[in-house]
């Protein structure tokens, strides 16, 4: 089974990086961007087959390391 | 708005007693707004309400200090018109939290207030103390800490050129993240923060508002428990982009004169930039929040008042110059607002969406601020001689000591920075002091940051010498002329009165070394409550220490230069082992007096060294200190890839303290023979100990009837402990 | 030589590349700031060192669309001179100029400290006067200096020696593919590295193994 | 209307973070995760309304900036 978890900024956390990449996009002539957010995507393998599992797993890995709760959020999304 | 109820009172961090001040001095209940503006002005960071009565007794003044205290950072004379600026500061707490923002978030703050000075920042520093290296969160806490220090600083382009690490159980739960900016500018061009003059518009330029580390300041004021990590969203997020932005532009708007005063928004944010700069300036200060660039959508007064995002600034400019500024800003591609304008009212008056939602005198906020005395106990300082085992090999320790947390290299932190950006960094990381060239000379400015807590624990008055004497020191065995201090006092909770003893006791004997060694405190920052769960960490009053070098060609490093050096001891042996680093990691015991400071030896022996470097006689120098004599040399042998033969002690009952014994005043220097001899000559003649105690030489480090170890041996033990250690568990860089 | 050094936003090796062309030229290279559409008339560009957008997204990224570049490409496709260091390198590679790429470092960590290479090829107006074979030592100080290519690419420029500068086994402190440390255009006329030459031009400050990059400059370029 | 952007490297190019995750969570007691792939995720407000332009456009953003086409593919979602 297979786990892509998103990493993103919590809302109202200041996003640096969003912010330059919405900068340059207006700069090369993207005016209608608006705002910009960047996170991280993390594809796993996983070797659990029960999606159940699999999850509470993943959830649990992105509380212990893949996430910093104190300013990011993630998002678990599982493929077969 | 809401009613102010004792429990809101109480959230806001003041007490009863503070609350009933503040009516009086409103002659009115204050609104919410008026209260968190109040609760961050009178809080322990912001105030100095614990410490300032005891402050004062620091001497200040120098003919070469132009700025004390009291401004972003302080300021000396280093001749030909150039000045240097600077200052330390803590973000002990948001860096537990999250260290990688907490610790570049320290580093961004500490920059500003150099740079709001006039100064291009020149070197960084950084003062770490971790618990101990089993607690499962230290290797977390040091990989992140020391990625958020070179994430900001190598973005910056600012070299960190040197620092220090401790670990000890003390700082399990409550971690010192403390960062030094130094920088150089023209002393005819010091910029300072008094909002002079009525009808001057007041600007905001830098980043957006957001909420980020609403309530920081407050929360740098209290204890931390277990709940405390709850209250998260304090965490603010370094932009090093928009800050190295920033720089760039206020230097360019600093090179015209179109400025009264400029002040960086730190801890509070708005509410302490303006209040500062009016109360400075002897003026008042309006502000119209609905002109603040926000970030984010719906903020309150409260909020904006209160945020603390980072890589903003708030100037007052001469009337009429504003197109002229926004210019510059706009350029820069950042945000430029004129959102007030200085008054004659002395008054801090706020308005939001139409109406006032703040009206206060500026004296409330800062005069009229609380100052306790606090109650304070001296302990008894620690005392007596403790036992050791004499039997145990010399060389053995040597090995063992080299490898510990507290000894081992610090090569895996220092080589995450970039400490050789701007071309001017003369001696790297791993020497005695840092030194940077001062641009375009042959000057050079040497740069430490010193203190042995487990000295101030067993004796504050003591410790606090010691810290002032170690930066001293290490600043003469590079040559330099030590100038000036900056002080980051990091203690545990002042209303205990031990701790507020530790406190008294840690400042008086700071300001005893700093009187006797001509090295006034021109700058400097209190970070207290620094306790978990009650347990309050060892004091750690972190000394920076900046001295002065006319030409950089006289420099001494640790290392070893040639084969057949005579090696000298300057400064007496007793073989003081109490408190040292041996008895802590050979024998387990953290026992015994502080070793004491005798200021006037100190004086003598530095005063004797520096001027056998600057006459271009002696280039090799290394302050004994943690470890004690045979650790200095074992550095100055691995450093030089020379080994070195002593000749003296071998295995008797006083080999022990007299090869690891700490006895402050004393360096090893080694130079040619004849010179040598001429040297101990002098300092005979000048009454100062010598000691002629070996020779460089070989790949081992040959101890007379006590053994020969091999450099490869001490480099191994000394070289791998940390990254060891640190890849115990890998933790991915934050991106 | 005239030279120019190209500032982008956080650009921060520009003082020094600055220095080290004042010092070894004698004459100031023009500063040209990255919203600039001309470049003066020099024979030398450099893309200096530091975090040019602050790092964001990758490096060197959006440096590699600033007005400037579109100079900078003309400028090298008539033949000039140009120097891409650490930052500079990167933004080479994202330009297009030179292929492969800059990724993070193979231990995820910046590192700051001197390296040894040896000089694998001196037919360029940068590696002229070093001799082939030679050993030289440069700081390095990035975050992102693992140099990627295909396999395809990476013969390309070994056979086409384009490799100047190669870590010395065992002191490659990014995880480079064949422990490349800077690599040369099809022309030769554009080298990228990682290492800064512009450190080490002072005894005081560590050594002076690049001053024979600027002096094979001056003596190619006039 | 809103895109989201994955930005993620080519199959055989090395992946140091992807790898160091995999290994930490293994360390972690994770036992049952395989390979680990991390990557970037760039969330863009558009005030283009049509699905068809607004694919397009970000196409061309992800040419342009967004990724490196040398190293990096890139997968765009729309959303109303
Ligand atoms: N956090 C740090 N960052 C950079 N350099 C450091 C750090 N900690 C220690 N160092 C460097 O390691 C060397 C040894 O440090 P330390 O033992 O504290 O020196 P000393 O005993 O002379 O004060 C010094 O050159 C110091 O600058
Ligand atoms: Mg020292």
């Amino acid at each position: 089974m297979k786990a892509r978890v998103f990493v993103t900024l919590k809302n109202g956390v200041l996003d640096p990086q969003g912010k330059a990449i919405g900068h340059a996009l207006n700069g090369l002539g993207f005016g209608s961007v608006g705002e910009v957010r960047a996170g991280k995507v993390i594809d796993l393998e996983l070797a659990e087959t029960d999606e159940a599992k699999a999850r509470e797993n993943v959830k649990a890995m992105c509380e212990k390391l893949l996430a910093n709760t104190v300013i990011e959020k993630y998002e678990i999304e599982l493929k077969a | 708005m809401a009613v102010i109820t004792p429990q809101i009172v109480k959230e806001h961090g003041l007490s009863e007693e503070e609350y009933g001040r503040i009516k009086q001095l409103l002659n009115r209940e204050p609104n919410l707004v008026e209260l968190g503006i109040f609760s961050v002005m009178w809080s322990e960071h912001c105030s100095y309400k614990s410490t300032r009565a005891h402050l004062r007794k620091l001497p200040t003044k120098a003919p070469w200090v132009l700025q004390g205290p009291g401004e972003n950072a302080g300021v000396i004379d280093i001749g030909d018109g150039d000045a240097a600026i600077f200052k330390m500061e803590s973000h002990n707490h948001p860096s537990f939290i999250e260290p990688y923002q907490g610790a570049a978030t320290g580093v961004g703050g500490i920059m500003r207030d150099v740079f709001t000075m006039g100064a291009r920042p020149i070197a960084m520093m950084n003062a770490l103390r971790f618990g101990e290296p089993s607690h499962h969160k230290t290797r977390h806490l040091v990989s992140g800490v020391v990625s958020g220090i070179g994430g900001y600083g190598n973005c910056m382009g600012i070299p960190t050129v040197g620092g220090e690490v401790n670990f000890h159980k003390s700082y399990n739960g409550n971690i010192l993240v403390n960062a030094m900016c130094v920088g150089l500018a023209k002393a005819n061009n010091i910029f300072l923060s008094a909002a002079k003059g009525a009808g001057n518009p007041v600007v905001y330029v830098g980043s957006k508002t957001g909420r980020d580390g609403i309530h920081g300041a407050t929360m740098a004021s209290a204890e931390f428990d277990d709940a405390s990590e709850e209250k998260r969203p304090t965490v603010q997020v370094g932009d090093p982009f928009t800050e190295k932005l920033l720089l760039e532009a206020c230097l360019e708007l600093m090179a015209t004169d179109a400025i009264i005063a400029i002040q960086d928004m730190g801890a509070a944010g708005l509410t302490s930039s303006s209040a500062e700069m009016g109360d400075k300036g002897g003026s008042g200060i309006e502000l119209d929040l609905d002109k603040v660039p926000q970030r984010e959508a719906n903020m309150t007064a409260y909020e904006m008042m209160l945020s603390e995002s980072q890589e903003r600034m708030l100037a007052v400019l001469k009337p009429g110059r504003e197109a002229e500024a926004e210019a510059i800003f706009k350029k820069w591609e950042l945000d430029f607002a004129v959102i007030g304008i200085t008054t004659d009212t002395k008054r801090l008056v706020v308005k939001h969406k139409g109406a006032v939602v703040a009206d206060m005198p500026i004296t409330a906020l800062s005069d009229e601020a609380p100052i306790y005395e606090r109650p304070f106990e001296h302990r008894a300082p620690v005392a007596g001689t403790p036992k050791f085992d004499p039997s145990k090999k010399v060389t053995d320790s040597l090995v063992k000591l080299l490898g510990t947390p507290d000894m081992a290299s610090r090569r895996w932190i220092w080589e995450q920075y970039d400490y050789t950006v701007m071309a001017d960094t003369v001696q790297c990381p791993g020497g005695d002091a840092a030194v940077v060239r001062v641009h375009d000379t042959n000057k050079g400015l040497a740069i430490t940051t010193d203190v042995s807590p487990r000295y101030c624990r067993a004796n504050p008055f003591e410790g606090g010498k010691q810290a002032v004497a170690e930066a001293w020191r290490n600043i003469t065995a590079v040559g330099a002329k030590p100038l000036a201090v900056t002080d980051n006092l990091n203690f545990g909770n002042p209303q205990k009165p031990e701790i507020m003893g530790e406190i008294v006791g840690c400042i008086e004997g700071i300001a005893e070394a700093c009187r006797a060694l001509d090295f006034p405190v021109i700058s400097g920052n209190c970070s207290l409550y620094n306790e978990t769960n009650g347990e309050g960490i060892l004091p750690t009053p972190a000394i920076g220490g900046v001295g002065l070098m006319a030409d950089v060609h006289r420099m001494a490093t640790v290392a070893f230069k040639r084969e057949g050096d005579a090696i000298l001891v300057i400064g007496e042996t007793r073989g003081h082992l109490g408190q040292s680093i041996y008895l802590r990691e050979i024998e387990g015991k953290e026992e015994g007096g502080a070793p004491p400071v005798n200021l006037a030896e100190e004086k003598k022996n530095g005063d004797f060294v520096r001027k056998l470097i600057a006459d271009g006689r002696v280039d090799t120098v290394h302050d004994i200190s943690d470890g004690g004599l045979i650790v200095a040399i074992a550095e100055m042998a691995m450093a030089g890839k020379i080994g070195a033969e002593i000749g003296v002690a071998g295995t008797t009952p006083d080999a022990i303290p007299f090869f690891f014994g700490e006895d402050q005043a004393r360096y090893v220097i080694a130079a040619p023979a004849e010179l040598a001899i001429r040297i101990d000559d002098e300092a005979k003649d000048a009454g100062i100990f010598v000691a002629m105690i070996g020779k460089s030489g070989g790949d081992s480090l040959i101890i007379a009837r006590e053994g020969e170890v091999r450099l490869s041996v001490l480099r191994k033990a000394h070289e791998e402990w940390l990254p060891a250690y640190m890849s115990g568990e890998e933790v991915p860089a934050s991106n | 030589m005239k030279s120019a050094v190209i500032v982008f936003p956080a650009s921060n090796c520009d003082r020094d590349a600055q220095n080290a062309l004042k010092q070894l030229t004698g004459k100031d290279p023009h500063m040209v700031w990255h919203g600039e559409t001309d470049l003066p008339d020099v024979d030398l560009v450099v893309l200096p060192g530091g975090f040019s957008y602050g790092d964001y997204l990758r490096c060197g990224a959006m440096a590699s669309q600033s007005n400037i570049v579109r100079a900078v490409k003309a400028h090298a496709e008539r033949g000039g001179a140009v120097l891409g260091i650490c930052n500079g390198f990167q933004v080479l590679t994202e330009m297009h100029l030179l292929p492969g790429a800059l990724m993070r470092n193979a231990d995820l960590k910046f590192v700051c400290r001197p390296v040894t290479m040896t000089v694998e090829e001196t037919q360029s107006a940068f590696s002229r006067k070093y001799q082939s074979g030679q050993t030289v030592s440069f700081p390095v100080a990035h975050g992102d200096g693992n140099y990627f290519a295909d396999d395809e690419t990476l013969k390309r420029l070994e056979g086409e020696n384009r490799v100047v500068f190669r870590y010395v086994e065992g002191d490659n402190p990014n995880g480079s593919a064949n422990d490349i440390a800077g690599i040369l255009n099809e022309k030769r006329n554009v080298l990228g590295l990682m290492p800064h030459p512009e450190r080490v031009v002072d005894p005081l400050l560590g050594g002076t193994d690049g001053v024979a990059m600027f002096q094979g400059l001056i003596e190619s370029l006039g």
